[in-house]
């Protein structure tokens, strides 16, 4: 799954590069957007969550040093707290013990991915103003989803049997939290760019919960959410930061296209990973279907308040735009040839 | 026949949107001509396709990645539903100036919902449906976002749920192909599923919902596509639901409550078109209220109950395609149009009623209870459209957007049609009921003038075709400079509709009292969660371990 | 092609002729008559002959000759098995609101109408709900003696119902300014069809000989007799006691038959 | 073993404590040494002397930098105090008494500096505390690979020692000034 989520977040840099808004600076996207690029490289080889936890600890340094409206402090809290829960998680994995150990260990790691995303309950805090590469965007939304995938597949071979069923019923309690969440905020915030950070959220409690579901059927629904985030969501976020800044909402139709493709609507990525969601949730426990498929009617208010968000893109950025779209259709019409690349 | 070819109905409008989109971004308008010919050609490989063989074709390209093969079939039932959603589209696309966008997006809707009925499984019918309902959200608010439109969560909400029965019938039965889903997979909760996917997609509630909502737009425009594409596909999943279930629904429980609800969905437009305060309004009832007839047939669960629901749902497609085209103004045709709408003798909607009304008393048990509920809404009808031939025009619709002579060409067309019933039961509903129910107890025959039922003969041709010329005889000698353009009260109103009206006033307006509100203080909520402070943090981890240990 | 030209010839005849158009005017204009003798003590002719008809007249007419050849009347070219006790319900029910179409002023009490009709239709289909056909002639000739008290009550409604549908009741519409009553052509085509189709619903079909004929229509002028009857009655009581009949009286009885309805379909599963 | 995984606590604990330069940097060598020594038997020589390295660059460079002061348990300091003391008693009961296994040393070592450094970063906002802490950290994190019953080989600690060897060279930028004006000036014992 890394291979394929690398390739991702590398063509979603290309696209943010090359039709990046007039006013926005292109080489310091490039310089830091590389520069995460090779770290991503790297957790993708790692052998191990050691090392997958040390190569987060130097981006998560390298990205607290950019100048921010933030101090340096502050931005490391929530990257580190993810490493020390991690590595804390990971030591308790490996020691012989009760079960419980197995589990609270199970809590770290959980605990340490979703604050090393900068999900809830550990959001990594937010200032609208901030520049985007020293915002918690890129963990979110570049970093994040290669990471996320890489701790799950590595942690598959460290939490013991016993705690498996906790880490996934952990994965999915979050991922409920953060679907309700992201997509209340994101619908109900005040501030419109802090409402494009919650419904990053909201996509992740999706992925979260695919990833907790460890059957084929959720990680393909995580892939493809993943996917939607990198190569949807986060090119759509930067295009929108100037019209954010100007406040001016608007009805095109385009806006609306856009709307869709943030609220999961056929035939855009989102619908397929939902499907493939409910039949995951389906074959692990009913219930869970019916609270996932009432929780995904929730992303369409904030999604129809990001997608007027947006102004009228024109010029390079249409193109962008255009291409991204093409992107999720294809993602939602036929994703099996992604699916089939993650041996999935 | 190649059966390649099955993609073609499909790929032609898809093929248009394309063209219409390259030509305009160059700064040419090809809207109309593209979009519609489009729609044409996509009607005349339907009928290429399905003619010459008259049985079902299947394509399979392959896996999509979610479960579901991208298997498309035509079969009757197909076909059926593919004319009901071509024939009025392509009418409107060729006859209605609009935008290249509108036209590119009416063209990408006709060939979502024509994906949708080709589709040969629950899941991908889900996919394309909700493309199709995705499409026409944005057509309509494209075109105005300020005129009624359907919630798009209700539409969401309609496909999801069809997802999620595609999913479980892929679980339990491990496919979720109509064709090959085991009869015992199609439980009583997966059916729920299906058809609650199916009232919502359809909008298809005693209530003004959207089928009725758009007409009362400013333009009818994307209002006459999106109905036309969208309305059908409710009812295709209820029809399919036969072929999954071998023939019936889970319980006669269901067809019980979904022919009453189909009655109650009638009288509901009815109510409210002898209320409309002008002929728009009552026109925008006409498709909610023809759509309840066709809901409490097609739900019967007896052949005589789908056949009647096809033909009504055929008529439907007409009408939608007459109301599109119809100018906001007095005239013959508006006439004529009413005189279709509420199924005058010997219209083809009077034939498909009458048919209706005849199958829920063979359907035997308390269903003809049923038919005498759907008598009695038929005379509110009629109330309502006696009433509606005096009423003001309304709003006023931009004239270019209308097409006076061909509305009333179609309504003509479906007046003169109850003659042809017998033709159109048997070379189109005959068929797909054929398709959905293997087993012939109580299969309508009669070949081409009549139609036999298990308890009486419908002479068509032969009763109709006389009635038909005395009719035209009788109206030819009419003066219609008597009707009176006036404005007239309703016959009668609910008197629950205040009520609900009220309740809802007060749910929208209610709001949670002063002194509470410190506690649901949502910014100091989402500070406190989404703050990055280390206590909460903390308590989360806490609380994280506390429930491991559980 | 020859027995479909054949059937058409068939039916164009019974529209046309008998029991259609013809036979509906002559009965109807007799009925008429003899009503305008017994309230206003004479009669003239209609309008129809010096002007143009009205697209109600129109209307009324297709809808009448249609519930007419669905009638059991004896020597009815329409085969048996042809007729649909829904075709004639539905066409009848069409004939009440024609006028509304011109202007609301034209219709006496719509909203009393409205409920007058609901009942008859109830009346018409009830008996037809647990039998399972609409073949009148089938429904006429069921005497299973479970049904019957249905059946009977059901033509009491039926009958009960008339007096309205046939404008036999003392409200006059507010646009009527006419000062003499004249024959009211397109009540006198409903007269036939709906008190033939009580014949042909709540008693035995006659068979196809004279004996028949003068059964059926001895018992379809008995029929309008008693309606005439009824009429006058409520003629002369006033507007005031038959609005009480018609709004306190028959929609209870009605609901009373339809649960007898709802309980004879349940007792006879 | 045990005396060198106390030695660690010892100096993870100055290094929360402290708030001068001294004595960051005196806890971070202090940490480096008894690492290493415990990382040596696990089977990681090579990573002993990348985490030995690793800690004493770092605690060189942290003695040139920052305030030239000792500043162990300066006022105000107490609490930190006792989240030593009582992290030190959890762990050692955690370590010694509910887990099994011939690594107790290690495993007391890992966890409580992880666990104190963590800390020690989320309580500061002066960055050469912070850093220091990062420091200590990835040392412990390079050695917590010495836990798994399959030693992943010295990678872990060689990557630990070198981010802790460079992760106090990394320059800062500063931040803007007109919201440095608007914010309240940083302290070091804040969240303390």
């Amino acid at each position: 799954m890394e291979p394929e989520l690398l390739l991702g977040s590398t063509l979603a840099l290309v696209l943010a590069v090359v039709f990046a808004p007039p006013r926005a600076p292109r080489a310091n996207l490039l310089t830091w957007g590389l520069l995460g690029l090779a770290g991503m490289a790297a957790i993708a080889i790692a052998p191990t969550l050691d090392l997958i936890v040390l190569i987060l600890l130097v981006l998560a340094v390298l990205q607290a040093r950019l100048a921010s409206h933030r101090d340096f402090a502050t931005r490391l809290r929530a990257p580190v707290l993810a490493v020390v829960l991690l590595a804390l998680g990971l030591a308790l994995e490996r020691m012989q013990g009760p079960v419980v150990l197995d589990r609270f260990g199970a809590v770290g790691i959980v605990a340490g991915l979703a604050a090393a995303v900068g999900l809830l309950p550990y959001a990594h805090e937010f200032d609208p103003e901030e520049s985007l590469v020293a915002s918690p965007i890129p963990w979110i939304a570049f970093v994040g989803p290669l990471l996320a995938a890489a701790v799950v597949s590595r942690a598959s071979g460290v939490v013991a049997a016993d705690a498996g069923d906790a880490f996934g019923a952990m994965l999915i309690g979050l991922g409920l939290l953060n679907m309700l969440w992201g997509a209340v905020g994101s619908w109900r915030t005040e501030n419109d760019a802090a409402a494009w950070r919650y419904s990053f959220m909201s996509d992740w409690g999706l992925a979260l919960c695919g990833f907790g579901l460890a059957i084929a059927d959720g990680r393909a629904a995580a892939l493809i959410i993943l996917f939607s985030i990198v190569l949807g969501r986060l090119p759509l976020y930067l295009w929108s930061r100037q019209a954010l800044r100007e406040k001016v909402p608007t009805d095109r139709p385009i806006n609306l296209v856009v709307a869709a493709v943030l609220a999961g609507s056929a035939p855009f990525a989102g619908f397929p990973a939902r499907v493939l969601l409910l039949r995951g949730a389906t074959q692990l426990y009913w219930p869970l279907a019916l609270v996932l498929a009432a929780a995904m009617l929730l992303w369409l208010p904030g999604s129809l308040r990001l997608g007027r968000s947006m102004g009228v893109p024109r010029g390079r950025q249409a193109v962008g735009v255009a291409i991204v779209l093409a992107l999720n259709v294809l993602l939602g019409v036929y994703p099996q040839p992604l699916l089939t690349l993650a041996g999935l | 026949m190649p059966s390649i070819a099955l993609l073609a109905p499909v790929l032609l409008p898809l093929l248009a949107a394309g063209v219409i989109t390259a030509f305009g971004l160059g700064g040419f308008n090809l809207g109309r001509i593209a979009a519609g010919a489009g729609a044409w050609a996509a009607l005349l490989a339907l009928l290429v396709v399905w003619l010459p063989l008259r049985s079902t074709q299947e394509l399979d390209l392959g896996q999509l990645g979610f479960g579901s093969p991208f298997q498309l079939r035509i079969d009757a039932v197909a076909f059926a539903f593919g004319l009901m959603v071509l024939v009025p589209a392509a009418l409107v696309l060729t006859l209605q100036r609009r935008s290249w966008q509108a036209a590119a997006l009416g063209a990408l809707g006709v060939a979502a919902a024509v994906g949708a009925v080709e589709a040969s499984s629950v899941v991908l019918t889900a996919l394309a449906g909700g493309t199709a309902a995705t499409l026409a959200v944005i057509q309509l608010d494209g075109e105005d976002i300020r005129a009624p439109r359907p919630k798009w969560g209700m539409l969401l909400a309609a496909w999801l749920a069809l997802s999620w029965a595609g999913v479980i019938l892929q679980v339990r039965g491990g496919t979720a192909a109509y064709a090959a889903v085991p009869v015992s997979a199609l439980t009583p909760p997966v059916f729920a599923l299906i058809a609650f996917a199916g009232l919502l997609a359809s909008g298809l509630v005693p209530w003004r919902s959207w089928p009725a909502q758009v007409w009362s737009r400013p333009s009818l425009r994307a209002a006459g596509l999106v109905v036309a594409t969208l309305y059908p596909l409710g009812f295709y999943l209820l029809v399919r639901s036969y072929e999954m279930g071998d023939g019936r629904y889970p319980h006669i429980a269901f067809q019980a409550v979904l022919a009453t609800w189909g009655v109650v969905v009638a009288l509901g437009a009815a109510a409210r078109a002898q209320s409309a305060a002008t002929r728009r309004g009552f026109l925008g009832e006409v498709i909610p209220g023809i759509g309840g007839f066709a809901l409490m047939t097609v739900a019967l669960g007896t052949p005589l109950g789908l056949v009647a629901g096809l033909i009504t749902l055929a008529f439907a497609a007409a009408m939608t395609g007459c109301l599109a085209l119809l100018p906001d103004r007095g005239g013959p045709a508006s006439l004529v149009a009413i005189a279709a709408a509420v199924g005058l003798p010997p219209a083809l909607g009077f034939g498909a009623r009458i048919l209706g009304i005849e199958s829920t008393f063979e359907a035997g048990d308390f269903f003809g209870f049923i038919g005498v509920g759907a008598s009695i809404v038929w005379v509110v009808w009629m109330v309502a459209g006696a009433r509606a031939t005096g009423l003001p025009a309304g709003r006023g619709r931009p004239a270019p957007e209308t097409s006076p002579r061909v509305a009333m060409a179609v309504a003509v067309v479906t007046l003169v049609a109850g003659p042809a019933l017998a033709v159109i039961q048997s070379a189109y509903a005959n068929p797909a009921q054929a398709d959905v129910m293997p087993f012939p107890a109580g299969a309508v025959s009669g070949g081409l003038t009549s139609m036999v039922t298990v308890s009486t003969v419908l002479p068509v041709v032969a009763l109709f075709v006389p009635l038909l010329i005395i009719a035209v005889l009788a109206f030819g000698a009419a003066r219609s400079s008597l009707i009176r353009t006036q404005p007239r009260p309703p016959l009668f109103t609910f008197p629950w509709t205040g009520a609900i009206d009220r309740l809802r006033r007060e749910v929208a307006s209610a709001s949670l009292p002063e002194q509470y509100r410190s506690l649901l203080d949502l910014r100091a909520l989402e500070s406190a969660a989404a703050g990055g402070r280390p206590l909460v943090w903390l308590a989360s981890l806490a609380a994280l371990a506390f429930a491991v240990t559980r | 092609m020859a027995q479909l030209l054949s059937a058409i010839a068939t039916h164009a005849l019974a529209l046309v002729f008998y029991p259609g158009l013809v036979t509906c005017a002559v009965f109807g204009g007799l009925a008429e008559i003899a009503w305008l003798s017994l309230t206003a003590g004479g009669w003239s002719w209609p309008d129809l002959p010096r002007r143009r008809p009205t697209p109600v007249l129109a209307a009324v007419l297709v809808c009448s000759i249609l519930a007419a050849v669905q009638l059991a009347a004896p020597f009815n070219p329409v085969p048996s098995e042809e007729r649909s006790v829904v075709v004639a319900a539905i066409a009848l029910a069409f004939t009440a609101w024609a006028v509304l179409a011109l202007t609301v002023e034209l219709v006496a009490e719509p909203r009393l109408l409205l409920i007058v009709q609901f009942c008859w239709l109830l009346a018409v289909l009830g008996p037809a709900v647990q039998p399972e056909t609409l073949r009148p002639q089938v429904l006429g000739n069921v005497l299973v003696p479970a049904l019957l008290p249905l059946k009977i009550a059901c033509g009491a409604l039926y009958l009960l119902c008339l007096p309205a549908l046939l404008r036999l009741w003392p409200f006059a519409p507010p646009g009527d300014r006419r000062t003499r009553r004249r024959v009211d052509a397109a009540r006198a085509l409903c007269w036939l069809p709906y008190c033939g189709l009580f014949t042909t619903l709540f008693f035995t079909p006659p068979g196809d000989d004279a004996l028949g004929l003068l059964r059926f229509f001895g018992i379809t002028v008995i029929v309008a007799a008693v309606l005439m009857g009824v009429g006058v009655v409520l003629e002369r009581r006033g507007a005031a006691l038959t609005r009480s009949l018609y709004m306190r009286v028959i929609p209870p009885y009605a609901l009373l038959v339809l649960l007898g309805a709802v309980v004879t379909s349940f007792e006879l599963r | 073993m045990a005396g060198a995984a106390f030695v660690a606590w010892v100096g993870a604990a100055i290094v929360v404590l402290a708030d001068g330069r001294r004595g960051q940097a005196l806890g971070l060598a202090l940490l480096a040494m008894s690492l290493a020594v415990l990382a040596w038997p696990a089977g990681m020589a090579a990573g002993s002397v990348a985490i030995a390295l690793g800690g004493l660059i770092a605690a060189v460079q942290c003695w040139r930098s920052g305030p030239a002061a000792w500043g162990i348990m300066p006022a105000g300091s107490t609490p930190r105090l006792i989240l030593c003391i009582a992290s030190a008693l959890f762990v050692f009961w955690l370590a010694a008494s509910v887990t099994s296994g011939p690594d107790a040393s290690l495993r007391f070592a890992v966890i409580v500096v992880s666990g104190l450094m963590g800390a020690r970063v989320l309580m500061s906002r002066d960055t050469s505390v912070v850093l220091t802490g990062i420091a200590a950290l990835a040392l412990a994190l390079g050695l917590a690979s010495g836990l798994a019953a399959q030693s992943p080989g010295p990678g872990p600690a060689i990557v630990g020692g070198l981010i802790a060897a460079g992760v106090l060279f990394v320059p800062a930028a500063p931040i803007p000034s007109a919201i440095q004006a608007a914010s309240p000036a940083p302290t070091d014992s804040d969240g303390a």
